[in-house]
């Protein structure tokens, strides 16, 4: 099985043998290294840009109006903040020049807390991004999805942002979340495609399995745990967190419905609202901080639109408001959602009498 | 400053231009700046809420418009323009009437649909991508298109990109990006930085702000091509904006071009939009040397100007006529395909 | 009745004069202009920066870490989005130092629709400021605020934002919201302390009022109309905009309380929630885009406090998620708030049947 | 690229270096890379999370250190360093106990209570201003201290501002910003502007990213005094520190100075935070040059490294049995004054 960042680097592979990928740039991003995570290794079209944000993004909308196809990388979306501007820009190109423009680049960035970034490696970028109207925001939370959500950024026709929960690089996809054409054996695949530690890098060249195309509709929420009396809606790193709170709840005998949202903007509000009519009781979790927090919107949203169907009072589950993420455990841990958290969450959730 | 040609010019650019042209960028610059007085003129008859423009810039704008290799795609030259390019997309013969309705807002602006401010440009079938307010943005984004020039018809194109902003702006961050990723050596870009340098931001005096004595200075660390030239001369602006464009054609490596012109009408309608007599004015001064050269008559300008003039004047009335955008446009191309089209809360 | 730009301009002086303000600078801040809107005309320390909204920014943090008290400028809040990592660094200067370190300075920019400012010049900017934890912001709605929160600012020990509704800047105060000082007649002020245009600029002085200090405490908000029935909870501009709306309701026997947050963070909760279990309805209103709003914040903070005391569904009205605000009236209309638009939410939530 | 200096500098800042000096430098110069291995070897030992920080460049970092004007408040020196600053705060007298303090993240890491990565000095009573992560965010700031310095003493102070980061983060606008703030006609700024130049962005070369042949090159537009010297020469770094220091600090105006130097551990412990042989060693040769002038003894020099070693090593012992930060903490220092401290939803 697949890792997260050999998917999204399998996907990148196919985006530019079969569906125009013309670049993939960004710090480090070609050889030698091929990427923070790896993510980018053995990709033909990488290449390695100045150490300059703004001009990664600006090339990456340059690139885009020109017709070709980039998908470029702020290393850690902890450095996109003075980009902002230029990724309102990049939304806007098409609306305000009434149609007469097209912007069809992909923003790839790593996300979030959970491998101890401190103040500046550990930074959610959701609510940023669900700011950015004329975007379309995703973030998987499993190989498969980050693989069929890389291609299908890659092929749409407006900017993308595809958020990278970093925690999750690393871990393997759980059955049915396979990448449609990877070999069975995950040695087999890492002898394939990881690039040896060491040794003359720029030299290697890897051997890609034959994959299969697949595109993950963006829009399109995935139920990952059916339940019947709490729905908690969520996405990238905190899908795991809400898998193994659910676990934790199912022994009380609380039946917790998670919903991967997959897809930021536009969302999924159909299967939020089918979920909540049937559960009517909701949890949103997300990482970012909790003041003006994407969460928040979504709540808004069910507030207004189902005020009716709610038998508890719906809540959020975010990042604290303070200006960074500790480095020492204790810290991370009390400012970002951890399992203990969320089940909290759903205990007082569930338990509530109306 | 003196207008001082690169010594690097080849082609022998310095030929004299014949009348021909030199009439054509006459005619174009009374249009350019006809257009101008005529958006002024509407904007303090409330025909529109805000003006600002390149009146002052023509000798520059239309040569370089002239120049432009006009067409689609990277084969083509990409321009990325702020809010004074009207003299260029005049040159590059655009429909003033069109100016018009950008002033006034009217759902037929076909630049924002009267979503943006007037002389804010996109005309995507000739490569230029849309003006936005934002000062200097323009100068990170040249880059990628002058990339996709530089791997046009299999490296063998000569389209270039070309990007213009003001003196004050190159403070902006944004200006150096421009000149790092363009000058990088091994992967240079076709791309040719100009700055037009009215010696003003908004109010504030060129003077105090700059440690550099001339702009295009600033290229030269990066091993760039420089030059300054005297922009309210059309005869050296023309010259050298083609020695610079071949240079860059050419050679596909970047080029600083710093280009002396005058604010004529002062900022913009915020700073009232009046005519500013101690600014150099490159169309009379123009105007007067093709007179005294003999090549038109004092009655010949007259006409030319008074033509565009009626001809502009019944535009705007009937732009004025022409209906505003529906309330429910709002929603119309916030994404190129369908999705989230109309759906005022993101939802799928 | 002084403008609230006459009020900004004499706090600032009251600044220099009395509270160690070094530095009001930012673009045509200083001579001969005296700021965009007027706002700086005659005051001594002010200066012209660069054309550099970076450097603006940290021009005022070194500043403020070495002791002076700046007051720095962003021309319009539209040209602060390049900046958000260095505004996050600010709020977090003292923090990451666990308390070394302090970063007195304060930062104003207009914000707002309202002036027919198109796509780059209508941007609110509360959702971002909200999001800055470290920062105390603040948003005056008349001329008395105006002065007593910038002169809470100036002497406030953290970074501070002065959030100035553009389209409120040359509105003058209603009775009882005069600046303590000012003299009676407007026409005397204004000979006082408004530039001339035209003229040698650089070589007119002001003659100030004798002025008092009023510090309008940060954190608390101002009921700025009681009533029984509905409470608005806004800020800034909106705050007239909601009145001329309860004028409409209370036509109709709907007597509508409206807030005046006046401060976004620290924010009045108890003002809030006093009001909220009074009226048991609640509109928050704002003109920023409407997803990931701050209005989502309090909305969302009501829901999970005051779930039970509400009868009928909380609302937020606030500006559309487009790229942009256009020009045409119609659609600027269409795009933030109006008096219209706030009645009807105020209709439709005192109409509600629980 | 070879150690050359200004031909502007003065005060015979050329004269030779004293012994005492030397061997001052030698002593902090490895108290500086015993710290820096420890820190590496508490990461791979599992006592730390990240390592960062300088080894290879004390030849520069140290003096630097020594050179600097210690106190608080702008009559004296501000530094604006990044994660490479280890060598300077030594050299300034830090414990580098606190180091590994900030290392292991306790509560008692004075830099920052557990809560950012090692290396990431703050030290208010010394003008050290907080270390960040994010890349060349101090060279925006740098001019803010630099104009406190100018008015300090009724602009008779001395003290300057001092700002470092490396070769591949002056392509970010925030070192354009810091050339321009700084060098305003009139209005020209205390600023010594460094880039340790160790020709990698982690795995990007220099090479092949840069326009420019010598980073301190883009102050010549702007008028700045510049320079590039042998960062890994000590005496080298210090004759030109000196020199760059005393030009900055009597006229008042910026320095750009480009500092070659060592990556000797590779970028951090992201790379491996291994030893890196074909890098220059700074130490070993300073060392063996302090041997050859009969300065020190080898036995002398090995003494020396095992206190240090031997210190350090107990220290770390110690530390690991600090308390770690409380999680409540997360709310202390959120603000300076009482307002909204320990409130977790921003209320007052
Ligand atoms: C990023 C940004 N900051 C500020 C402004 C406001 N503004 C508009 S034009 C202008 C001055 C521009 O001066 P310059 O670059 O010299 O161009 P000019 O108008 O003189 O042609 C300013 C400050 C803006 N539009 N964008
Ligand atoms: C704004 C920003 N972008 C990216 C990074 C990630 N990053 C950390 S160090 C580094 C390379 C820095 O290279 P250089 O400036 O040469 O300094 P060096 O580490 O070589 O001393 C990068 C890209 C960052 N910390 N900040
Ligand atoms: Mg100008
Ligand atoms: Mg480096």
């Amino acid at each position: 099985m697949a890792t997260m960042v050999q998917a999204i680097r399998m996907a990148l592979h196919v985006g530019e043998e079969r569906h125009g990928v013309t670049d993939v740039f960004g710090e480090d991003i070609g050889p030698p290294l091929g990427g923070a995570f790896t993510q980018t290794q053995g990709i033909k079209t990488s290449w390695n840009s100045p150490l300059d944000e703004r001009g990664i993004v600006g090339m990456a909308i340059g690139l885009a109006l020109a017709g070709q196809r980039p998908v470029a990388e702020i290393q850690f979306c902890d450095y996109a903040f003075n980009t902002i501007d230029l990724l309102k820009l990049a939304g806007a190109m098409h609306w305000s020049s009434a149609g007469d423009w097209k912007c069809p680049m992909v923003l790839m960035t790593p996300v979030g807390a959970g491998i101890r970034g401190s103040i500046y490696h550990s930074h959610s970028f959701d609510a940023q991004a669900t700011r950015l109207a004329g975007w379309k925001i995703v973030c998987p939370s499993n190989p498969r999805d980050a693989y069929g959500l890389m291609l299908s950024a890659i092929v749409d026709p407006n900017p993308v942002m595809y958020l990278m929960p970093k925690a999750l690089l690393r871990v393997k996809g759980r059955p049915g979340e396979e990448v449609p054409g990877e070999p069975g054996d995950d040695k087999a695949l890492s002898k394939m495609i990881d690039q040896p530690p060491g040794g003359d890098r720029s030299k290697w060249r890897p051997e890609w399995p034959k994959l299969e195309d697949l595109f993950i509709p963006i829009g399109k929420a995935s139920i990952v745990r059916p339940g019947k009396h709490v729905t908690i809606v969520t996405y990238g790193r905190d899908v795991l967190m809400a898998l193994g709170a659910a676990e934790e709840a199912a022994k009380d005998g609380t039946d917790v419905e998670v919903i991967d949202l997959r897809s930021l903007h536009p969302y999924d509000w159909d299967a939020i609202k089918t979920s909540v009519k049937k559960t009517n009781r909701v949890i949103f979790v997300n990482e970012d901080t909790e003041i003006t927090n994407f969460g928040e919107h979504l709540l808004r949203r069910t507030v207004e639109e189902l005020f009716y169907e709610l038998h508890a009072p719906p809540k959020l589950v975010a990042g604290k408001h303070v200006p960074g993420i500790g480095l020492a455990d204790s810290l991370e841990h009390a400012s970002v959602p951890q399992k203990a958290t969320i089940l909290a969450a759903i205990r007082e959730t569930a338990a509530h009498v109306p | 400053m003196t207008a001082t040609l690169t010594p690097e010019k080849k082609n022998g650019s310095h030929k004299e231009l014949s009348p021909e042209l030199l009439l054509q960028m006459h005619d174009t610059m009374v249009k350019a700046r006809v257009l101008e007085e005529r958006l002024i003129t509407m904007y303090k008859q409330g025909d529109g809420y805000f003006w600002i423009g390149g009146p002052g810039e023509e000798a520059f704008g239309v040569p370089l418009g002239m120049l432009v290799q006009k067409g689609h795609g990277p084969e083509y030259d990409y321009l990325h323009l702020h809010y004074r390019g009207s003299p260029t997309i005049m040159a590059m013969g655009a429909d003033p009437v069109d100016s018009l309705r950008q002033m006034k807002n009217t759902a037929s602006d076909p630049y924002s649909r009267g979503r943006n401010f007037c002389c804010h440009y996109s005309i995507e079938k000739w490569n230029v991508v849309p003006v936005s307010s934002p000062i200097e943005v323009q100068y990170s984004m040249a880059p990628g298109t002058a990339l996709a020039n530089k791997r046009a018809l299999g490296g063998k194109g000569t389209g270039i990109t070309i990007v213009t902003g003001g003196d004050a702006g190159t403070a902006e961050g944004d200006f150096a990006t421009c000149l790092i990723w363009s000058s990088r050596k091994g992967h240079e870009l076709p791309v040719l930085i100009i700055v037009t340098n009215n010696l003003y931001g908004i109010s504030t005096p060129y003077e105090g702000q700059h440690g550099e004595t001339k702009i295009s200075d600033r290229g030269k660390p990066f091993g760039m091509q420089t030059l300054t030239v005297d922009g309210n001369d059309p005869e050296v602006s023309y010259q050298a904006l083609a020695a610079a464009m071949d240079y860059v054609r050419t050679e596909r490596k970047p080029f600083l071009l710093e280009v002396m012109v005058s604010r004529l009408y002062g900022h913009s309608s915020a700073s009232g939009a009046n005519f500013v007599a101690n600014e150099t004015d490159c169309l009379a001064k123009f105007e007067q040397k093709l007179i005294d050269r003999k090549l038109i008559t004092r009655e010949r300008a007259d006409t030319i100007r008074a033509t565009y003039n009626q001809e502009l004047l019944d535009a705007s009335k009937k732009v004025r006529e022409e209906p505003q955008p529906k309330p429910e446009s709002i929603w119309d191309h916030v994404f190129a395909d369908t999705a989230g089209n109309g759906a005022p809360k993101g939802s799928s």
